[in-house]
């Protein structure tokens, strides 16, 4: 059982990685703003949720399993907002020239 | 593995509550200050400075019958692990300056930072009286604590006290000069807290009087020293880090510089007395010692020689500050070469604290001299002072006695400083620094004497003055002058304060 | 052991590539954006060290205030960027600055390599004194007990900070509002944001405070989350910096310093000192500074990021 | 070499790059943002003193710990006070450095 655990923490953290390491290339490859927010946002949070999933199964306690969870949406929820303001601002500017 | 020295450890002595109270008091005086807002602010600096006047001559006569430092342990927690609050003769003696000048700069100051009739409250006013009490908490802060944290604490409650001070008027060359003044002050106090860690780092404690015990000649004592005394050397505005403050001090109004002046650069330079003299001496080697004094001489000199080209009485004075600052250090190799012939270094410490307390007193009252011309004349060009002799006269005996008292002309302060520090030159056979002094006395006595003279001359057209100058404004102005110039009757008194609390002479010193 | 070594290099290396960035990148806003990443890899160097509260206050006061000071700021001075930027100094000049920053560097990187080994510390007289206070977090044992009057001093230094700020404000808005007017759209995600967030963010902060007691946490680190739920609801527009004349702001301001010296005189009968605790009470008197504390800490920090007033209090 | 020497090392390093920022950064804001990478550099060697005297199962010296964290809200203060002037003197004058005054004079430090 414990085995079986373990490797559910070593695969989903490692897709999480993965999905982190992905937004980061496109961060740094994409041509402009949106595309670039495109990258981060959906790779990020699929990342982080990646990794708060191969953590719960290691964690002491169900309080502390609640705290990563809330991590979690408490990220999304930001970096949604984030996204959204600078998407904003890069639409008003219009297309770089 | 913790090898702290074999002492004992500290109690809190007999008025050591003295302390707490003195340390607390304008703290609160800022906080009531703040809540009442408006012109209660006056009202409370009022009533706070004279009653500190009171704590701190208390302070003064508990050192002097019981003839040693008044300890206070905060919390009952003895030192390595808690925090004490100390005062020795230096820091009574401080304390003591501080509010004697605070309640004459309070007097001076009263009608000038009035809120207007019908405002509930205005910026100027409020923000002068609050930040006066901020000064003095973070100088008596300063003077007290016995922790190199603390202070580090105390330091920026100074320099955020000192800085709005100085842009109290709104213009932007006092903002630049602030924002000048800030970023020295806040490089001073992180290279302060570095030599702080390092400190820590090798010895496991913070406190001063463990720390003296401890220290040794080694690559971490070594940086830390040289950290924190450029550290406190760039706040002190030592040559040549000292471009941060003529136009920092001149840009004020009149009060604020002369506390600027008067007392906040005391404060770093009280620390450093204290890293020298009480944390390491051990380790402070003789030709750092005359580094040190080769800045304050280099200071001395170009300070003197800047301030007699100056056009303006304000600036003419904050670069007379400059100078003065640099006697300060002459303190340093004299009192060392002392130690290092097996002789009490006294003559040499209080000859520096004298100068520092004679400048103070000399200082705060010119710079309220030349508030007052200023308001008188609607200027302060040198060269168009004819007429102030009649105008103000006691302004201008004031400033006359204050000047003196720089030169350093008996009966003065500085005459009791200069001597004392001359004569420590001479025993220990260090004749250069004499030479230095001798010309700096000359310089400033050309100064001041210009001044005089231009203020003597009479003028028959009708110069009308922009504004009457109550007497009472002018006499407080006098008071402090005379103050200082009859300083030097110190050496009259039975004990020497100063030296209340030292540790005696042949334990300091070079091995 | 060397795996953990590798992570600890390679966050060494982050950090240094991230602060000379910030050092070096022409472009100030940049610069403000770099020093937000600087702080949270810094938070992490905390983490790695053991000292997971100064951890927790270097990712919110560094990384969070410190950025949002910075970037706001550089955003009002993008106007006169180029010029500044001209006034580069040249190369000679550079380079002794260079010199001077590397043989400081130099000289504290020997003086790190020397340190005493075994080193001193204060640790065990930490542990032998802590029961006394009946805390569990010995960082809030020191700096509620055994050095309350740092923390104390601290408090002080934050209104100081205060009061210096309100002196720039210009004499014709004195007793007015900080900060500009934020008009933002009321539909809009900011201010969905910024309704959905406080009360998390008020609960979050409530739970670090009581837990600091005995975990990391304490007023500080709560303090500044309360400050940004409360600057995220002015800049969504939701609220209004209050006029800094109210009497209410002035009294919340100084109440954690009030209450702490109150309770700090009040040992002076009671326990022997100044700032010392009667026995068997100073958990609950150091709770009641820290809960005080915590609103005076988040109501100044946030004024401090909003800066001088800005416009008159139209009521 | 040992975790604490390796972040010891990074903290000298970081005080010497902050100051390098603060004497050749021509703009008032950039010479802040040095100032507190000096800063963090000091906390950070304060940081590694502490982990140094980690003891009876205390991760860290906490004195030094308590004290980073009382240096850093100092700190903030500081960049908020120097930042408001910042932008005074910005909304007076215009400029966005000390060069005017500085013309004739050495930088800071």
């Amino acid at each position: 059982m414990s085995q079986l655990l373990d490797l559910w923490t070593v695969l989903a953290v490692g897709a999480g990685v993965f999905f982190f390491f992905a937004g980061t290339v496109g961060l740094l490859r994409f041509p402009d703003t949106l595309t670039r927010l495109h990258a981060l946002t959906k790779a990020d949070n699929l990342g982080l949720g990646l990794v708060v999933l191969g953590l719960l199964p290691r964690v002491g306690s169900p309080l502390a399993g609640l705290k990563l969870i809330c991590v979690w949406l408490l990220v999304l929820l930001a970096s949604a907002t984030a996204s959204q303001l600078i998407a904003r601002v890069a639409r008003r500017a219009g297309p770089p020239a | 593995m913790n090898a702290l020295p074999a002492m004992l450890p500290e109690t809190t002595t007999a008025g050591g509550f003295l302390l707490v109270l003195t340390l607390i008091l304008p703290f609160v005086g800022v906080l009531a200050a703040l809540t009442l807002g408006g012109r209660h602010a006056r009202r409370v600096a009022m009533l706070a400075i004279p009653l500190g006047l009171v704590l701190s001559l208390a302070i003064v006569v508990e050192a002097v019958q019981t003839e040693r430092t008044l300890v206070y342990l905060l919390g009952g927690w003895a030192p390595p692990l808690g925090i004490v609050l100390r005062a020795d003769g230096l820091s009574a003696v401080m304390l003591l300056t501080t509010a004697v000048i605070l309640l004459a700069v309070a007097l001076f100051a009263h009608a000038d930072f009035d809120t207007p009739p019908g405002t509930r409250e205005a910026r100027r006013p409020f923000m002068f009286w609050t930040l006066l009490l901020a000064m003095w908490g973070s100088l008596n802060a300063v003077f007290l604590a016995g922790d190199l944290f603390t202070l580090y604490v105390a330091l920026e409650l100074l320099g955020f006290a000192g800085v709005p001070l100085v842009c109290l008027d709104e213009r932007a060359e006092t903002l630049q000069a602030a924002l000048r003044y800030l970023l020295f002050a806040l490089l001073g106090s992180v290279l302060y807290m570095l030599g702080a860690v390092l400190l820590y780092g090798a010895y496991g404690t913070l406190d001063i009087a463990l720390l003296a015990g401890l220290v040794r000649p080694e690559p971490a004592a070594f940086a830390a020293a040289a950290l924190m005394t450029v550290g406190l050397l760039a706040k002190t505005a030592l040559f040549p880090l000292h471009l941060w403050l003529p136009p920092a001090h001149a840009g004020a109004p009149a009060a604020a510089s002369a506390v600027l002046s008067a007392l906040a650069v005391k404060g770093s330079f009280f620390l450093v007395i204290r890293l020298w003299l009480d944390v390491m001496p051990g380790i402070i080697t003789p030709a750092a010692g005359q580094l040190l004094a080769a800045f304050g001489a280099a200071a001395i000199l170009v300070g003197n020689v800047v301030a007699l080209r100056q056009k303006r009485l304000k600036m003419l004075i904050a670069y007379s500050t400059v100078a003065q600052i640099g006697y300060l250090f002459l303190m340093f190799p004299l009192a060392a070469g002392l130690s290092a012939m097996q002789l009490p270094n006294d003559p040499a410490v209080t000859g520096g604290l004298l100068q520092a307390v004679s400048h103070a007193t000399a200082k705060a009252a010119m710079f309220m001299g030349a508030g007052l011309i200023y308001a008188t004349l609607g200027h302060d060009r040198i060269a168009d002072l004819a007429g102030v002799g009649r105008q103000l006269p006691m302004t201008l005996l004031a400033f006359a006695l204050g000047g003196s008292a720089l030169v350093g002309l008996p009966p003065a302060g500085g005459f009791l400083a200069k001597w004392l520090l001359l004569s420590a030159a001479l025993t220990t056979g260090q004749w250069w620094w004499v030479v230095v002094m001798v010309v700096g006395g000359l310089l400033t006595s050309a100064y001041v004497f210009i001044v005089v003279m231009r203020a003597l001359v009479t003028v028959d057209a009708g110069n009308t003055p922009k504004m009457v100058v109550p007497r009472h404004r002018e006499a407080v102005v006098l008071a402090l002058a005379s103050l200082s110039f009859l300083l030097g009757l110190a050496a009259l008194l039975p004990v020497d304060i100063v030296q209340i609390g030292r540790p005696q002479p042949f334990a300091a010193g070079l091995p | 052991m060397n795996l953990a070594l590798l992570f600890d290099g390679m966050l060494v290396v982050l950090i240094l590539a991230v602060a000379v960035w910030t050092v070096t990148v022409r472009d100030s806003f940049a610069a403000g954006i770099g020093y937000a990443v600087y702080g949270l890899l810094l938070a992490l160097a905390w983490v790695r060290l053991a000292a997971v509260d100064a951890a927790l206050t270097e990712a919110a006061i560094g990384g969070g205030l410190t950025s949002v000071l910075m970037i706001r700021a550089t955003v009002r001075l993008r106007a006169g960027e180029a010029a500044a930027r001209a006034a580069t100094p040249g190369p000679l000049p550079r380079l002794l600055a260079a010199l001077l920053g590397g043989s400081v560097a130099a000289g504290l990187a020997l003086v790190v390599l020397a340190l005493p080994d075994p080193a001193p510390t204060l640790a065990p007289q930490v542990a032998e004194h802590i029961a006394t206070t009946g805390l569990g977090n010995a960082v809030t044992a020191v700096l509620l007990s055994f050095r309350a009057i740092d923390t104390l001093l601290e408090a002080v230094v934050l209104i100081y900070a205060l009061i210096a700020v309100w002196t720039l404000t210009p004499d014709r808005f004195w007793g007015g509002r900080p900060g500009p007017k934020y008009e933002t759209d009321p539909n809009g995600m900011l201010a969905y944001l910024a309704r959905l967030l406080p009360p998390i963010g008020i609960v979050v902060a409530v739970y670090v405070l009581w837990v600091g007691a005995d975990l990391p946490g304490g007023k500080f680190q709560a303090g500044t989350l309360l400050a940004a739920m409360w600057l995220l609801a002015i800049m969504a527009g939701l609220t209004e910096a209050p006029p800094i004349s109210r009497r209410w702001l002035r009294g919340v301001l100084v109440a954690g310093t009030v209450v702490f010296l109150a309770i700090g005189f009040a040992g002076v009968p009671l326990a022997g000192a100044f700032l010392a605790y009667p026995e068997g009470f100073a958990k609950p008197l150091i709770v009641a500074i820290e809960a005080a504390s915590m609103l005076s800490i988040a109501f100044t920090l946030a004024l401090l990021v909003l800066g001088p007033p800005e416009r008159r209090d139209q009521a | 070499m040992n975790v604490p020497t390796l972040f010891g090392l990074c903290g000298a390093v970081l005080v010497g790059l902050g100051l390098y920022g603060l004497v050749v950064s021509p703009q008032p804001l950039r010479k802040i943002l040095a100032f507190n990478l000096v800063g963090s550099g000091v906390f950070l060697l304060f940081g590694v003193v502490a982990r140094r005297g980690a003891a009876l199962g205390m991760g860290g010296d906490p004195v030094p710990q308590a004290l980073v964290i009382t240096g850093i809200v100092v700190a903030f203060s500081a960049t908020a006070l120097a930042v408001a002037l910042v932008l005074r003197l910005h909304d007076m004058t215009g400029a966005a450095t000390l060069a005017p005054a500085d013309a004739d004079e050495p930088p800071v430090a």
